[in-house]
């Protein structure tokens, strides 16, 4: 069940330096949306941009219809929804795209979730789940990495969550100095993940999906990253999102926006 | 309200109503399905089909620019076997004509793609894709040349007894050169505009936008541009035409109509609104009411000069 | 800070920096003398000049379009002597270069024109605008047409010992052959690109929005196509070019240098914002030292591809 | 003395139904704008739409050097600029065009202003003017029309200057039942403007312009018209606001934004 219609904002939130969590009333997003998944948004009347944005969705709350999205202030769109009142509307597609698979038995295994800026929101959704379905909250890793403080995103409600949390940032204003795979190579050090059954789940820039996905290829992770391109429809139809991938004879492209954005680590060919 | 009537006969195409989608914009129409209607669709034309699957081109892609956005996908598509056996079951189950986007590396390669697709049950129209490289011309693009293109329409034409629409690339000095030759070459449709060659650059990194550097431009910057060829055409050939690009909304598409096209595809707008061509079916319905209009053709290639001075 | 080099000789053209505000865009300099200072200006290219004044198109003359605007001046202007007499004097007192814009409807009018503005003082170059009708080849544009272009080009080589600048039409299939026309009849210098014939219908009225039914399309709409064809030129010819077509900003012009412009000319953007040349001028100062670049000129045509992939 | 800045929204606030006045910190403009002269404002950081607008300078503060505009929210610029707040900046160049001439002696005239819609504004300025020169208030009348008592700009204004308000509108819904000519012909009828000296002064659409004109013509008035055209550039580079007027050997164009905006009726030619 998908929607495509002009949606009420209910609350525009600043939640951190240039972070914003908007909430919106839209029941078949509300009631569908699973962790990983994401919406299509529009609030511009003209063409600057010209496409919709994608962007995970954070939480939901089924009993009132609504979602909510937290977004980084960066350019021209996420301007504009900042500056989007409740009682405005929005136009919605979603939800769109694939979801997390959880690991089963999911109370067996350790869960990492490894998240970079703006590639929190669906992992915290997914450790949501994760809660919520009963597994143990030392179970629920969650390493969030930023360049600066100021850039990381979900902190408090992952932190709210209870699970362990790992806090990394490139200069060290927040958190551990390093990068999110300084923490991974430290959990491992520390045998935390041998031992385990261990499943990674990373969503975060390009280049640290790659090296997440390199560190658990190198220690026999499984590993599910979500990959972010533009994407001009989120439909399936432009085949603007490609994502190279191994295929039986070869490469070929699939559609990050109906075939992923979540894909098996091993299955991307990183250029 | 009285009623309007809205279906049109291109040549030997019934079209129930003038809105189509255009090739690349709307994948194979299933992709819509639980989105809009697709029984009240003039038309689909589905994503640009070639003899053998295609992989497309290295990623970045698509960019947007001011008002546009410019796509080297590179023709990513199953192939017509696999068209013919995955896309089209679900298709035939609409009332809406499908049209067939055929693209062809050789003078072979379309005569092979119009022979296979012909008399398949489903498939209510052909539309060549010329703006490809010809390999046997070396590498220039059919539909910059008017020889090639009579060339390679009229062996199209005698592979296949389905309307056969030519779609004309604009990146042309004179498009009714193209135009002419389609039509010597037996079209009996022409759709306008495909995408206008461009770049773009990233001044940061000092690199291109595209991996493949260079790409097609659509959206509505190019509607101006893309207005002036339909009406140019229209006044030059007797076929009727399809026209597109940058077409956002009614307006955009009456202003198409009133420059000499019979139809209209949309295009770039599908990604942004995936109900823009209902809403544009319902907004020409509207102003064909409001103009006092019964029935679309009436409307066709009625643009007159304007009265000097400044009114607004 | 470092000093970085911004002047750049253009063949036999020296000029202080590589920014140029483009023909009809900025008047004859003194509309915009009290707001900006022309002292500063890499060139100023005069609007259009004919041998005989014009009245130019009837209105309206412009429409705003999607990141875009449609002109159909018609070259108005006050004609070369009254231009020499009345325009010139005021441009001699400034140190920027002068470049005037010749346009003429025959081989003979535009021989008279060089000949008329060479050794006049004050006349830095001469831009050729090669896109009006050739009336002694039935009205077809001189820049459409390679062998028109060369034949224009070399008769007013004879006439001028001016640098020569050709500015190309983008209006053709393949820009490179009139391009190469241009250098092989005598161009010192080629200029692109010149606006894009479009048009624009009013649906309410059902009219055309300009009298002239057709305008050239200028501003940020047309970056992606004119980059390109920069790019293109840049590469197919030996001669340097100055790039214009919807630069707005500075990354905008830093973009035509690393496709390989070795100046550029600012437009549309000065309607927009007077001081957009100015900005622009020290946006690119900016964007060198940030990239520690110590010379403009080592960036001309520097563009790499992309690396694959998706990164942002 | 003319610039071109960013300048300070100092106030902006409705002054009827979808109409706003807007004042600008701006010293040059405020210090040197004549009636009849407008600037070109630039609230849009993108290109829609792509062109500045023109404004006419409606009340000038040249104490705390501000200015003040009137509109009528229309299309997408308008739209912006009425939501723009005090501390917020707009960038204006001007003062721009020529000046309504005020015709001499000037307290012995009888000064018939005539406003259409948005065409109020510069007359405003001009009646304000004649006003503080000493001109008797019973030799200014305003007649100010449109089409719907909505679309009438500028009414308190005139009224609290205490000069002689004839309004009209089409529909009737303010003042008298139609157009600006109807109450010029009543004028006439009433002996007003025979035996006076009288000069017109007139700003609104072309429409309106023209049939004043004509008005004007036929009974042997003097008439100085304010036309409306696009205005791309305002500096006379673009030649986009041609007018055509009659020459010695025929007719030319002239440019509305440096020749004008105001052209003695009897020079333009109405098409
Ligand atoms: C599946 C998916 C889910 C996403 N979820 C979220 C989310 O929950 N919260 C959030 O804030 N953002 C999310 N994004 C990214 C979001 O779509 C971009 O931030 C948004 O497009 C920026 O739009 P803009 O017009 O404001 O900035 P733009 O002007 O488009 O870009 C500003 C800067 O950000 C860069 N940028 C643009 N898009 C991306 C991108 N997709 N990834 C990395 N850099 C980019 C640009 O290169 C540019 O440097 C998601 C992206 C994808 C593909
Ligand atoms: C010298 C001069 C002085 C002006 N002074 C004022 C003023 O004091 N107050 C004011 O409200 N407006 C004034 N205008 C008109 C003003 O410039 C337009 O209202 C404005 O351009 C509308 O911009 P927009 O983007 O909001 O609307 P647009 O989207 O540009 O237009 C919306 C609608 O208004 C029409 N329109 C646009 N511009 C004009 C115009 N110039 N005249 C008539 N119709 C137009 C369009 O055709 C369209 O139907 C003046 C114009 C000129 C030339
Ligand atoms: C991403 C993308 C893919 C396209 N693929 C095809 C194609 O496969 N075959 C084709 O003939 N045209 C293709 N087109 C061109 C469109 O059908 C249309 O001619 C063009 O986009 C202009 O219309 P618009 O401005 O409304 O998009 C494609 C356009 C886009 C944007
Ligand atoms: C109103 C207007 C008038 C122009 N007049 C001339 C002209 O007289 N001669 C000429 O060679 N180019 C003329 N041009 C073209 C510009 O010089 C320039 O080539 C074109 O506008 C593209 O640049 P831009 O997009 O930055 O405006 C004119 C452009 C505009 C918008
Ligand atoms: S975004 Fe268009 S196919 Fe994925
Ligand atoms: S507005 Fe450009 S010349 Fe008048």
């Amino acid at each position: 069940m998908r929607c495509a219609e002009h949606c009420e904002v209910v609350a525009n939130r600043p939640v951190a330096t240039n972070q914003f969590e908007i909430e919106i009333h839209c029941p078949t997003v509300a009631l569908h949306a699973q962790p990983g998944q994401f919406v299509q948004m529009r609030v511009q009347s003209g063409y600057e941009p010209l496409f919709s944005r994608p962007f995970s969705v954070f939480r939901r709350f089924p009993e009132r219809g609504n979602f909510s999205v937290v977004y980084l202030v960066r350019g021209a769109f996420t301007q504009m929804l900042a500056r989007k009142k409740p009682g405005e509307s929005v136009f919605v597609v979603g939800p769109l795209g694939n979801r997390f698979l959880v690991a089963q038995p999911a109370n067996q295994v350790l869960h990492l979730l490894v998240a970079g800026g703006v590639g929190a929101p669906p992992l915290y959704l997914l450790a949501e789940e994760l809660v919520q379905t009963g597994v143990p909250r030392q179970k629920i890793v969650v390493v969030n990495g930023a360049r600066r403080q100021d850039l990381l995103v979900c902190q408090e409600h992952f932190a709210e969550l209870g699970v362990r949390l790992r806090t990394v940032t490139e200069d060290g204003s927040a958190g551990a100095k390093g990068k999110v795979t300084d923490a991974l190579k430290a959990l491992h050090g520390r045998g935390e993940l041998s031992g385990n059954r261990c499943q990674v789940y990373t969503c975060g820039p390009t280049a640290m999906l790659e090296a997440v996905a390199k560190f658990a290829q190198k220690h026999d992770l499984p590993c599910q990253v979500s990959v972010e391109t533009l994407m001009p429809c989120g439909l399936g139809v432009c085949l603007g999102c490609a994502v190279k991938v191994r295929t039986a004879n070869g490469t070929d492209y699939k559609r990050a926006c109906v075939d992923g954005p979540i894909f098996d680590a091993t299955e991307v060919v990183w250029e | 309200m009285s009623e309007v009537k809205l279906s049109v006969k291109l040549g030997p195409l019934r079209l129930q109503n003038p809105v189509l989608v255009a090739s690349g914009t709307f994948g194979y129409g299933s992709e819509y399905a639980d989105l809009i209607d697709l029984n009240r669709l003039g038309g689909i034309m589905v994503k640009g089909t070639t003899l053998h699957p295609r992989a497309g081109n290295p990623m970045p892609r698509m960019v947007e620019t001011a008002a546009g956005c410019l796509n080297s996908i590179g023709l990513q598509n199953v192939g017509v076997e696999a068209f013919i056996r995955e896309k089209l079951p679900f298709l035939r189950q609409y009332r809406c004509a499908v049209i067939v986007n055929i693209a062809g590396d050789s003078y072979e390669e379309f005569e092979q793609l119009a022979e296979r697709l012909d008399g398949v049950e489903g498939v209510h129209a052909l539309e060549m894709n010329i703006s490809c490289p010809n390999q046997e011309k070396g590498g220039i693009h059919f539909g910059v040349d008017p020889e090639a293109t009579r060339e390679v329409v009229s062996r199209v034409r005698k592979r296949t007894r389905l309307p056969l629409i030519v779609k004309l690339s604009p990146n042309v000095t004179d498009i009714t050169m193209t135009a002419q030759a389609a039509v010597d070459g037996g079209a009996d449709i022409l759709s306008l505009v495909n995408t206008f060659v461009g770049t773009a650059i990233d001044a940061k990194t000092r690199r291109f936008k595209l991996a493949n550097i260079t790409g097609g431009l659509s959206g509505p910057a190019i509607k101006p541009l893309a207005l002036y060829m339909v009406w140019r055409v229209a006044r030059a050939v007797k076929v009727p035409i399809i026209g597109m690009g940058g077409i956002m909304n009614a307006t955009d598409a009456v202003e198409f109509l009133l420059a000499g096209a019979s139809a209209v595809a949309v295009g770039t707008a599908n990604y942004v609104n995936p109900h823009a061509s209902m809403e544009i079916l319902e907004g020409i319905e509207q102003y064909l009411r409001e103009q006092g209009e019964k029935d679309v053709k009436h409307i066709v290639g009625t643009v007159k000069r304007c009265k000097p001075g400044n009114e607004f």
